[in-house]
């Protein structure tokens, strides 16, 4: 029984969704968009759930002295630094906020992020090994391009630089273009599994 | 006397007028010389119409502004309806086109566009007349609804005889079938398994895809007995994490192994998770890492760290950008439509397996879709009724 | 000798690190500028197709983007400025992006004043205009009617160089620099196929290889991709240290460290594949 | 103080912890990379508070000029049912909140997907073949092939044997030539944002040391 309503809220939503996409006719237009903002403010409020479970994963690990558990104040000072400094000064610029926005969690996310440039390198590393002609495929496309995108290549070869922009305009939106074509096969059947409530584990209910 | 000479000039604008319209490039002196005495322009050629495929209660003027003649200050849109005559809106001068929100379906309004100079209404255009009304469907995604309903009809019916046990084949897929041995492997090395579901959240299908293979997953972390940390980015996966692997643990019948710490949240943000998973990677050193759901860039940053630290990674995405990364990183790699086709494939129920058979039927019908089109375009060249056809599949397939 | 190869092919990655990290760095603190030879590539087309424009002939530059590609996209909007100046091109400036109308008043008026050029009669800006395609389309019937000013206010018939213009046609070639949407993609379609005037233009490396198909079916002339894109074209119009230019040495470097990476890798895989099998 | 100073070093400071990651795990990467999860954990709060909680959802139920629009009050509820997820008591409420999320997920996914990645696609590889030169109808003749073949690699139903077996291995060839392309593409975007970090060390954070001791201008 505790399944029953959830199922049919997924789907009336469902189907609300679908029908605004192809029904302009008042009822659907103006559902439809209540829909998508009500959705982003339940998404949205559900984030103290985690923050939640985020301080209580954290102080556990402190009561119970758990490995690395000298480390667990720095993120719960590091929490609560942002959400006082962000309610009682605001986001505005030039505030503590932002500045504290600005000059530690930019650079530190900027900083994982160009943690790819050494990633990529001992990927390539490691994974470009002509094992059987289908890697050996994969290492010959990717050497090329990476040749056609510096000068070096156009010193070797002046038509290099012409086999990456052929190998980015033509395999690579075949092979694009079959993966997306594909995976949009399995987004329509996920969807209506979901929508018809024929997969309805994830409600964690038995199915 | 004043209004003699503004009637010559008058005039002369008429005869410079039409001769500007019918020769193509008027001689250079004629045209400026006229400019500074002529009469205000007005708007010309005034079309009104209900909007096209709204939900009603709008309707949508088109107009041109004639082209010799000094600018107005602005313009005015007068519509009259049943509540009379009144100014709608006041627009800068060079707008040609203004949709009015503020009328009823069913009632009949008339318009007219007048141009202000000096605040006085110099020049006034013809009136033009609709009816608002409500569409029931947009005429352009006709050919979208047709083929989306024969698909998901289709997917149905194949979902249907599943469940009346027909026997339905579904081919090898590598990742897949790697599962089992995965988690195997985890827990002779006493190991913990890390199941990575993607950044986004439940409202993202790849996610919510990645959900259902977790608990297929659990029951096999549940029967083999080893720990299976799940560390989510957003909240509401976290709740359906907990929520998926609890069930899994139950329906295995080993309720008591089921540890709710092991499925937190970390943070919302891109980077902060991923260096958060990296430090679970490095110190819980886990045997069997799962990637599975909607990944960006970040994709790299976490099958790097997972293969630094030994383990057998399967990972699997939609996302056409992060497949190649996860192809040089990962052991087995699901390439999009293989992600979506996890879950019939571990619970080998009838009914997932019909989905299956639906989702290539689809496909076939795009490939044949696909080969005659293109065949019709390029016959199309040389013998032109061909042409028309293949014109006709991409309109099938055009969506505004 | 077969466990040097074995060691050589599962090398400790922090030896990639380290030297990934080197080839960025040094080029970056010596300031190092590397030669940049340009293959028969979409830069040289888009160089060419300029080269060839008859002396006083009109280009409207479009500049479509904002601060944060201006790494890309200001150098190449300089150095396709420069050479218009070069030709003694008339050019017609303006935005799809609001900030890309003062992004280009800052290359126009830097190049204008280095090489002499006066505003109003060799270049003018029309600064920027909201409506994407839709706008392009109105260009196409009356370029003064969608801009009745330039972009100090300055009347459209009052500017010497704009009178022989009155639609997109009076061009003879759109140029757009493009960080996404509206952009290239919009001008392709809206004034290259609609209006016939040939399309060049330069964008981001990730929206480079969307726009590739464009120029394999010849609706663009020429296209300038990325940071590499801006470097060759700074090279083709003969600025030796151009921001570009100084841009690709670190990359030149540290593309030349993974390659040979990978084929030290290969190296270590077949040498060990020939002493009976890879462990 | 010069607080943009103390940003810059800041900056640096975290920037170096996150770094030595490289080498290995280490209490620096572990101190930064607690306080990473912690700060942006926090400024998601923030941000979710004052770009949707506020704007999208508390100035539409009360809206500043008075009045109370009670159908803004659905969406708070739900929000509510989600957090009762903390008392296991009520934690069967959020189910009604997740039903939510998922149907209005599945609904916009499955016409999104179909519209963009679909149709757009079929349309865009329907075109004639014979246009241009000797290489661009091989090319056009690639992309087509590459197209149905890379579909064909995707069949389930199908034992990948017989003719099945070799158009869908013709398809995942192009797609690794693909794959390949694609990584090979990438690393230029990757090492500019490696470039970006060390303008930032060398040329930024590097010259505050020596006016920080009073030795430079």
């Amino acid at each position: 029984m505790r399944l029953v309503i959830p199922l049919a809220i997924t789907f009336t939503a469902g189907m609300i969704m679908i029908l605004n996409f192809f029904v302009p006719h008042q009822p659907f237009k103006f559902l439809g968009e209540n829909l998508q903002e009500w959705y982003m403010i339940v998404a949205s409020g559900a984030i103290f759930l985690g923050v939640m479970n985020l301080m209580h994963v954290h102080t556990r690990k402190i009561r119970l002295k758990r490995k690395n558990w000298k480390y667990s104040p720095v993120t719960i000072i590091g929490f609560l630094l942002m959400l006082v400094t962000g309610l009682i000064y605001g986001v505005a610029e030039s505030k503590p906020f932002d500045y504290l926005f600005m000059n530690m969690v930019a650079p530190m996310g900027a900083t994982m992020f160009s943690l790819l440039a050494f990633f990529v390198a001992s990927a390539a590393f490691r994974a470009f090994r002509a094992s059987n002609w289908r890697a050996t495929l994969l290492l010959t496309s990717a050497f090329l391009v990476m040749l056609g995108q510096v000068p070096i290549g156009a010193m070797i070869w002046d038509k290099i630089p012409l086999a990456k922009v052929w190998l980015m305009s033509i395999p690579n939106t075949a092979g694009q273009r079959a993966v997306m074509i594909g995976a949009a096969m399995g987004v329509v059947s996920t969807s209506l599994r979901m929508i018809f409530g024929i997969e309805r584990s994830w409600l964690g209910g038995a199915d | 006397m004043k209004n003699l000479s503004a009637f010559m000039i008058f005039l002369l604008l008429f005869a410079a007028g039409a001769t500007l319209a019918d020769s193509t490039d008027p001689p250079e002196s004629v045209v400026t010389e006229a400019a500074e005495e002529l009469e205000v322009i007005s708007a010309v050629g005034l079309e009104a119409s209900d909007t096209e495929e709204d939900a009603g209660g709008s309707v949508s003027l088109t107009w041109q502004m004639e082209t010799v003649g000094s600018d107005p200050d602005s313009l005015g849109v007068i519509r009259s309806g049943p509540e009379g005559e009144e100014l709608i809106t006041t627009l800068p001068e060079g707008t040609v086109m203004y949709t009015d929100q503020t009328v009823d379906n069913g009632t009949e309004y008339s318009y007219w566009i007048v141009s202000y100079s000096g605040g006085y209404v110099q020049a006034s255009s013809e009136v033009a007349a609709a009816i608002p009304s409500a569409q029931w469907i947009y005429r352009g995604r006709i050919g979208m609804l047709i083929i989306l309903s024969l698909m998901a009809g289709v997917i149905i019916y194949f979902i249907e005889s599943g469940k009346k046990g027909k026997e339905l084949f579904i081919r090898e897929i590598a990742g897949l079938a790697a599962v089992d041995d995965a988690v195997g492997r985890a827990t002779e090395m006493g190991k913990p398994v890390l199941y990575i579901p993607g950044i986004m959240d439940m409202d993202d299908i790849q996610t919510i895809a990645s959900m259902v293979i977790l608990g297929r997953v659990a029951r096999k972390t549940a029967e083999y007995g080893s720990a299976l940390l799940v560390p989510t980015s957003r909240s509401v996966v976290m709740s359906v994490a907990q929520e998926v692997v609890k069930e899994g643990y139950i329906q295995v019948g080993r309720p008591d192994a089921y540890n709710k710490e092991n499925i937190q949240y970390l943070t919302d943000d891109q980077f902060g998770y991923a260096a958060g998973v990296d430090g679970i990677m490095v110190r819980e050193k886990p045997a069997a890492i799962f990637l599975l759901g909607t990944f960006y860039a970040e994709s790299l940053i976490l099958a790097e760290t997972g293969r630094s630290v030994g383990a057998i990674q399967i990972a699997g995405t939609a996302m056409p950008s992060q497949i190649p990364f996860f192809v040089a990183a990962c052991d087995y790699t699901l390439i999009g439509e293989e992600l979506f086709a996890a879950s019939a494939y571990l619970s080998r129920e009838p009914k997932l397996l019909g989905s299956l058979k639906g989702q290539d039927a689809a496909k076939l019908f795009f490939m044949i879709l696909i080969v005659v089109g293109v065949v019709s375009a390029t016959i199309g060249d040389f013998w032109s009724p061909l042409k028309s056809v293949a014109e006709f599949l991409r309109r099938l397939v055009t969506v505004n | 000798m077969a466990d040097f190869y074995e060691k050589l092919g599962n090398l400790d990655r922090r030896i990639i690190f380290v030297l990934i990290a080197l080839s960025v760095m040094i080029p970056i603190i010596f300031n190092m500028v590397f030669p940049n030879p340009v293959g028969a590539e979409p830069s040289r087309d888009m160089f060419d197709y300029v080269d060839a424009l008859p002396e006083g002939s009109n280009v409207l530059l479009s500049f479509d983007y904002d601060p944060s590609t201006m790494p890309e996209l200001q150098p190449m909007a300089e150095a396709i400025v420069l050479h218009l100046f070069q030709k003694n091109i008339n050019v017609v400036g303006m935005a799809l992006w609001p900030q890309g109308a003062s992004l280009g008043q800052d290359a126009m008026s830097s190049m204008a004043d280095s090489l002499g050029k006066v505003q109003f009669e060799d270049w003018v800006n029309l600064g920027y205009k909201t409506g994407g395609g839709v706008m392009i389309v109105r260009l196409g019937s009356s370029m003064s009617a969608v801009f009745p000013t330039d972009r100090d206010n300055v009347p459209w018939f009052e500017i010497p160089m704009l009178r022989g213009i009155s639609t997109l046609e009076s061009f003879s070639l759109i140029i757009s620099l493009s960080a996404g949407d509206p952009g290239i993609i919009a001008w392709v379609m809206m004034a290259g196929d609609r209006f016939g005037v040939p399309i060049g233009g330069g964008c981001t490396a990730v929206s480079a290889p969307t726009l590739y198909t464009y120029l394999q079916t010849g609706q663009m002339v020429g296209l300038l991709g990325g940071l590499k894109g801006a470097a060759d074209y700074e090279t083709l119009v003969g600025i030796v240290d151009g921001q570009a230019v100084r841009g690709m040495a670190p990359q030149s470097v540290a593309h030349v460290v993974i390659m040979l990476f990978i084929i030290i890798g290969n190296v270590a895989y077949f040498s060990q594949r020939k002493k009976g099998g890879v462990k | 103080m010069n607080w943009e100073i103390l940003g810059i070093w800041l900056g640096a400071m975290v920037t170096l912890c996150l770094y030595s990651f490289l080498y290995r795990d280490n209490p620096f990467y572990k101190f930064a990379e607690h306080l990473f999860v912690g700060m942006s954990a926090g400024y998601w709060v923030i941000y979710n508070i004052e770009n949707v909680l506020i704007p999208n959802w508390w100035q539409n139920m009360v809206p500043p000029e008075g009045g109370f629009n009670w159908i803004w009050l659905i969406p708070g509820v739900f929000a509510l049912f989600m957090i009762a997820r903390i008392i296991p008591k009520t934690a069967g409420l959020s189910r009604l909140s997740l039903g939510m999320i998922v149907g209005v997920g599945a609904g916009l996914n499955m016409v999104s997907f179909f519209q963009t990645n679909a149709l757009a696609q079929v349309k865009g590889t329907i075109f004639s073949v014979a246009s241009g030169g000797v290489w661009s109808i091989f090319s056009s003749l690639v992309l087509v092939v590459g197209v149905v073949s890379g579909l064909v690699y995707f069949f389930f139903s199908k034992a990948h044997t017989g003719v099945v077996g070799r158009t869908a291995n013709v398809g995942i060839t192009i797609l690794m030539v693909a794959f390949g392309a694609s990584f090979g593409y990438t690393i230029m975007a990757r090492l500019s944002l490696l470039i970006g970090r060390f303008q930032f060390l060398l040329e930024d954070w590097l010259p505050t040391i020596p006016r920080l001791l009073g030795l430079g201008g």
